[in-house]
């Protein structure tokens, strides 16, 4: 039976309609999916049927009641939002219970209990760490299980709401978390899951309704359709789904050399990247890829070891020393260290080349503006205009401000650090297209940390695995799944 | 799989926790060794207790506003509202006539209200906490004069001097109050819902709002509740000096707030407990005391206290520093 | 006060339009509002005796800041009052705006502050030093002249307080079995004075007097009742502040060396009319200094309160 | 369908964006045209000229001060800062009989040093500027004190008193500086790197660390700027008084603080430009006059401008929410 349904919902924000006369409906003991490009409007919908924004038209019926006359119905309602939204200076346990009730805890709150019950959960959800443990210390793929085992501890939720749930998760992770997935919708519950991901939306959904521009544009059962007919719904066009990505042109000339590196949750590092290479870092949940790179970049401190580029000694613990030097680091956590929120598009993308901008009379705004639509342009980033504030964009349109960003400032060695978290699959391609080009044209040598093993396979001309901050193992093109994924997961 | 790697963190995290506070805890005991050491008398009881005393008022005032810097927020106005708070119980009692008690009564009670208006006008015109508290800071101030003109008022009845001047055994009594606001803070922040909501709104406004939390209306409460500790002060200060005067509190804002910093409260929220505040009024007035005490000349004394507070506040961080430094070297030497 | 009275009278030429002055302290400050009092007082007997409205508006810095005094005096220039009485926060740093305010043909008095040489103003007051060394001497005389005694600052930036605390010294060196030491610094409050005589006390078991240079002999008084040292601990106090008025009564602070704020705030409101009219007045107007004790103390206490 | 609304909604935003500054200076407009008619003297040139003159030195501050709001930290040492160099440079004038303008040149390189140490303290030691500076503030009040025993240098010679008496044309030299301070600044925010930087630091300090921003530099570059300009009002004072004060400036922190937010500045960093701390100036400036002209009782004055600066900073907010009314409004009508 239908428990949740969008009546009509239209949102508005400053020069977008970001939803338009939206009509939808979730069942009961039914996976629906929801697809749509970047900026589809995928995230709003959920926000106004959890009643964190209120739609300018429309009404949100819970079993058939006015929720937005009746807020109290929301409760009925577990949400996991798109970005990580948890509170880092508070116990992984106090983070799974707040605000307690909702969990079944009256009274008074007591440390000792909340931890005991949080124990099993983090078990179930393979959350490995103490519940006392402060939630800045963990990882961020252990902070994204979290926040999902925190919506379903939610006593009496009959809607669970999944935004992005497996952007930063392993595929061992998102396999456990489909598993609990599929007993919540034996318990006869209705969720909503968006991704992505095709496959996974074609493993785990009973249904699908995708969107483009604001709009409804299809509802259907999975079982009938395939994936080429989605993509082709969501983006209007053809994506090839099989092609290839990796660097044509290697040349055999060494860029970067890393000897021993220790550091933080790494040691004893050592490889190699050749101009024009697209070198793969695949791992777990903290395996120390992200530290690794930061570190080289001089963001994280460096215990030992040493690192060189074009046969140079390279100067560690100064950004500014890498930044100048062409060694450019996209960072992983978008929100905690990417983009300046109340920035426009255009400052926080000429930011970093600003250089390239002077005039006499100081920065020139015109030539500003030029490269700013130019980023816009190439990666379709949607938007209503350049001066808008970068935290307005969805998620995945900030990542390609930010990706278009450290592209301008023409690099030697390029970091991409999960750059395709919360992309859409066409924009995906154009992105490992940008790769290939710039490590072919521009000769430019390229280290992807990404944790899908389908985008490392694709783009990689070698793979390193890391696992617990250790060098497991070192791959080619040719390298095959199997292998890889027991080198990650530690076993030769 | 990375057990190991999250069992280091943990009591990674742990040592550091503890090295915040201890390292304060370490300077508190540090002072007090030094002050006996050096002069004969600070150890003497009545110093000691005027000591006490004085630390009482700078400490409550210190936990009420360490509450809102958990919420990421701070109160300038607390002086002057102890202040407004002890002249009108005191005009209740010689003007009106009221009874003494009943006086200090409805003293706390005008500073709950001056307390929660500021939590109004700050949660309902969403203004920011520290520039609307300067301007309050101004309106109590000013009723202050119109109702005084700035004169004391004098003759408060005796019978109830003993909670400002007496003791309990050997502790100061508006002390004893203090450690009851702290038990009482404490048990609010550590036990009850309410005050985890506190370090949630501190740690992540949005969130807290997205799971339910009533986060304007806490604040509103907090607000309250700090007007009130500052009324508490401020009537027990009417009775240490026998005299209700508009002058007092001036330097209760600035220093409730070094208090807590120095305890290891952090002014962005979410960190820190009120225990630290009443750590750190420990040691700016034993500062002052000692200040007095070794004679330091009257024109040093600013100087001499502004350079404690640095001191004080470098400590935590110092520590997190020297650690890294540390590290590095031990790591360094292991590889090579 | 009579005497004022009289000399009006004398004078009483004909004027016939409506007289506006303007008196400005150093800060919002009780021991202020008794030199308002005594302002409004002879403004209204001026009304009385002239037929004519004679207005006092009373404008204060809301902080002892010459930077705020100076803007507070340029702006009530600017209201076009036909005289101005100042009580100036520092003279050399008040100068300029005064003589400013001179050029544009408005007289202006100093009262609380005794007029520099040459600056031709004429100023209503006391000697500061004679008042201090009245309480110096008292002191001496009430302990002995033996003993030691305890000297507490004012606001070091309140030229009037600093010339107390030197004259303190001063008069206490006279007396060869008397121990200065120092007595720590109140900034005028209360609450300062308060905890720093506390911590002084502790320091010096064998305190025996305590002398201050402002208005805040109320914090000693309590400090001294704490540490349950009223009969060892003398003091002598500055002004005639309420809460000090009422110690003296009660007998913790033996007695207080104080202008009176009263006349000096009708004296520069008459001075001011005075050269409104075209008079000459006196350079210097000695309004004196009382000696407050447990004698005259509840005449005092009337004036004060009411 | 909702064009209508999306119309609608675009051009309050808009509105809304501008409104934080059309507001500020709508505010500012009302209150001199109600000045105007409510008092004759108000537009008297040399009224004027004085409020000019006041408002010329809290304006400088305020410029500064939110130099540093924009990078999400504070100096409350500022006052401080300026009344030190001004002695200092007093000093050297009186003292060591050092030619004015040198010593006045050298008064500026003491308000750089004192505001960069500040700097230094804080992104070395990693500490929050809020309490360090209060700390600081004590220390350099404290140098001040016993450089001068808070008497004033007295006998400035009059070759350079004009720098604060004086007018070009109508207008008081200090405001003429301070128009120099700001197009300055403004051109640094708006046209330099490091004025873009400032804003990125502001949004987010991890974010421009990565993009490769020597943050702790610019930090500490600020807070020698912010000193530089205190010295230049602090001077700028001891022409305009003929000698050096210890005791000025004791409100410019927070008034500099004040106005920034007035103006539209965000105490969180990363929001708002320095022009607007000028008008905000403009309005405290004002206040304090119309209190003055209007006869304000005296004891009612704190009370006034504190409720009048509550009033001031409630504005944009306030515009905000009555725009989310409106909004709701249309949705219901629409739905209905
Ligand atoms: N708070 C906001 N203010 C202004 N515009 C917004 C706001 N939130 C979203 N938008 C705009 O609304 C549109 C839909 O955003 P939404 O986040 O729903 O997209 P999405 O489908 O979730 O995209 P993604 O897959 O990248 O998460 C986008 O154009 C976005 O720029
Ligand atoms: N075990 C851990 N304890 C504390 N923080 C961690 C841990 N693992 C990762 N982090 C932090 O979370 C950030 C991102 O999480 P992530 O799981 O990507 O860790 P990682 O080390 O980057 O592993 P990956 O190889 O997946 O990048 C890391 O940059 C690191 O700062
Ligand atoms: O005693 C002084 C008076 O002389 C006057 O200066 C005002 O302040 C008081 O403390
Ligand atoms: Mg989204
Ligand atoms: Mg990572």
């Amino acid at each position: 039976m239908k428990v949740l349904e969008a009546h009509n919902i239209t949102k508005i924000f400053p020069g977008v309609i970001a939803l338009d006369s939206v009509d939808v409906s979730f069942e009961l003991g039914e996976i629906h999916c929801i697809m749509g490009e970047n900026g589809a409007g995928k995230s709003t919908l959920i926000k106004c049927l959890t009643g964190v924004y209120e739609p300018e038209e429309g009404k949100v019926l819970i079993h058939g009641e006015d929720a937005i006359k009746n807020r109290a119905l929301f409760d009925k309602i577990a949400y996991v939002p798109q970005e990580i939204d948890l509170f880092l200076h508070m116990s992984v346990a106090e983070n799974l219970f707040l605000p307690y009730e909702k969990s079944g805890f009256k009274g008074l709150v007591n440390k000792e209990i909340l931890e005991e019950r949080a124990v099993g959960i983090l078990e179930k959800f393979n959350i490995r760490v103490e519940p006392d443990v402060l939630v800045k210390d963990i990882s961020i793929s252990q902070q994204q299980l979290l926040q999902i085992a925190r919506a379903t501890v939610h006593e009496e939720f009959e809607v669970l709401m999944l935004d992005e749930p497996t952007t930063s998760l392993t595929t061992e992770d998102t396999q456990l978390l489909f598993d609990i997935v599929e007993q919540i919708k034996k318990d006869n519950k209705a969720i909503i899951f968006i991704s992505h991901k095709l496959e996974e939306i074609f493993s785990l959904g009973d249904v699908i309704t995708v969107f483009r521009n604001g709009k409804k544009v299809v509802y259907s059962r999975l079982k009938s359709i395939d994936i080429p007919w989605v993509i082709t719904q969501m983006t209007g066009r053809k994506v090839d789904q099989t092609q290839k990505f990796y660097s044509t042109k290697v040349k055999n000339e060494k860029l970067l050399e890393v000897k021993h590196l220790t550091g933080e949750r790494f040691s004893d590092i050592s490889f190699d990247l050749k101009k024009g290479e697209i070198l793969g870092f695949t791992g777990l949940v903290g395996a120390g890829r992200s530290e690794l790179m930061q570190a080289i970049f001089g963001y994280l401190p460096v215990y030992s070891g040493s690192v060189e580029l074009n046969g140079k000694d390279w100067e560690l613990g100064n950004t500014n020393y890498s930044v100048k030097n062409g060694f450019i680091y996209l960072p992983e956590e978008r929100k905690a260290q990417g983009i300046l929120p109340v920035l426009s598009i255009r400052e926080n993308i000429s930011v970093s080349i600003l250089d390239k901008l002077k005039s006499k009379m100081g920065i020139s705004k015109t030539m500003e503006s030029n490269i700013a639509q130019k980023v816009i342009n190439d990666y379709e980033v949607k938007t209503t205009d350049m001066e808008k504030e970068i935290k307005f964009l969805s998620g995945g349109n900030q990542q390609k401000v930010i990706i278009g960003r450290s592209m301008c400032c023409n690099p030697k060695v390029l970091v991409f650090d999960e750059p395709t978290k919360g992309i859409d699959v066409g924009t995906k391609a154009e992105i490992y297209r940008m790769m290939k080009e710039l490590a072919e044209e521009k000769g430019i040598g390229i280290i992807l940390i990404s944790s899908e093993m389908e985008e490392i396979m694709k783009c990689s001309n070698r793979i390193i695995a890391l696992y617990n901050g250790r060098k497991a193992g070192e791959f080619d093109i040719s390298a095959d799944k199997e292998e890889l994924l027991g080198s990650i997961i530690g076993v030769r | 799989m990375s057990e190991k790697i999250i069992k280091k963190n943990i009591t990674f995290i742990n040592s550091l926790k503890k090295s915040n506070m201890t390292a304060i805890g370490a300077v508190l005991i540090l002072m007090i060794a030094l002050a006996s050491i050096f002069s004969p008398y600070f150890l003497d009881i009545y110093n000691l207790q005027s000591l006490v005393r004085d630390l009482a008022f700078i400490g409550m005032i210190g936990i009420g506003q360490s509450l809102l810097l958990l919420i990421g927020e701070l109160d300038l106005s607390v002086g002057k509202i102890a202040s407004l708070s002890g002249i009108m119980s005191g005009m209740m009692m010689m003007n009106w006539g009221l009874n003494p008690y009943l006086a200090l009564i409805a003293g706390l009670i005008v500073g709950l209200i001056l307390g929660y208006t500021n939590g109004l006008i700050i949660t309902k015109l969403r203004l920011n906490a520290m520039v609307a508290t300067i301007g309050m800071q101004g309106v109590y101030g000013g009723i202050n004069l119109v109702l005084t003109k700035g004169k004391a008022i004098t003759g408060i009845p005796s019978t109830i001097h003993f909670l400002g001047k007496g003791n309990l055994g050997p502790i100061p009594i508006p002390f004893v109050f203090t450690l009851i606001v702290l038990v009482l803070v404490m048990f609010l922040i550590k036990k009850t819902k309410t005050g985890r909501y506190i370090y949630a709104i501190g740690n992540n406004k949005e969130a807290a709002k997205i799971l339910g939390i009533k986060v304007d209306k806490i604040r509103g409460m907090i607000y309250g509740m700090v007007g009130l500790i500052s009324a508490l002060a401020g009537i027990l200060y009417v009775a240490r000096l026998g005299s209700a005067q508009s002058s007092i509190g001036q330097n209760w804002p600035m220093n409730s707030i070094a208090a807590s910093v120095i305890g290891g409260v952090a002014l962005t929220g979410g960190i820190g407990n009120p225990a630290g505040a009443l750590i750190g009024a420990a040691i700016i007035s034993i500062i002052q005391n000692m200040i007095v005490l070794f004679g330091v000349n009257v024109y040093w004394q600013s100087a001499v206290s502004g350079f404690v507070v640095v001191i004080a506040i470098s400590f935590s961080s110092l520590s997190t520093i020297i650690r890294e430094r540390k590290q590095r070297k031990i790591k360094v030497t292991k590889v090579s | 006060s009579k005497e004022n009275k009289s000399e009006v009278t004398e004078s009483s030429a004909k004027v016939s339009k409506d007289l506006t002055f303007v008196v400005v302290p150093k800060c919002v400050h009780p021991w202020f509002d008794e030199v308002n009092k005594g302002a409004q007082a002879q403004a209204k007997a001026l009304s009385e005796q002239l037929g004519v409205k004679v207005t006092v508006n009373y404008r204060a810095p809301v902080t002892a800041d010459v930077a705020e005094q100076n803007t507070v005096l340029e702006q009530a220039a600017a209201t076009r009052p036909d005289g101005i009485a100042l009580d100036p926060l520092d003279y050399e740093g008040n100068k300029a705006v005064i003589e400013e305010i001179q050029k544009q043909g408005i007289p202006v008095v100093l009262f609380d502050a005794s007029a520099p040489a040459g600056s031709g103003l004429t100023s209503v007051g006391i000697d500061f030093t004679e008042q201090a060394t009245m309480a110096s001497d008292k002191l001496a005389e009430l302990i002995g002249e033996e003993g030691k005694v305890a000297v507490m600052q004012g606001v070091p930036t309140a030229p009037n307080h600093a010339e107390r605390y030197q004259a303190h010294l001063d008069a206490l060196a006279k007396y060869p079995n008397i121990e200065v030491i120092e007595g720590g610094i109140d900034n005028d409050s209360v609450e300062e004075a308060q905890s720093q005589a506390a911590a002084v006390l502790a320091a010096n078991p064998d305190l025996e007097g305590y002398l201050n240079c402002d208005g805040g002999a109320a914090g000693i008084a309590a400090a001294v009742e704490e540490a349950g040292k009223t009969d060892q601990v003398t003091i002598v106090s500055i002004a005639n502040l309420i809460d000090i008025l009422k110690y003296v009564k009660k007998g913790t602070i033996t007695g207080t060396s104080s202008s009176i704020p009263q006349l000096q705030g009708s004296m520069s409101v008459l001075m001011l009319w005075q050269v409104s009219i075209g008079l000459d007045i006196p350079k210097v107007i000695d309004t004196g200094i009382v000696y407050i004790d447990s004698e005259n103390v509840d005449e005092w206490i009337k004036i004060v309160e009411n």
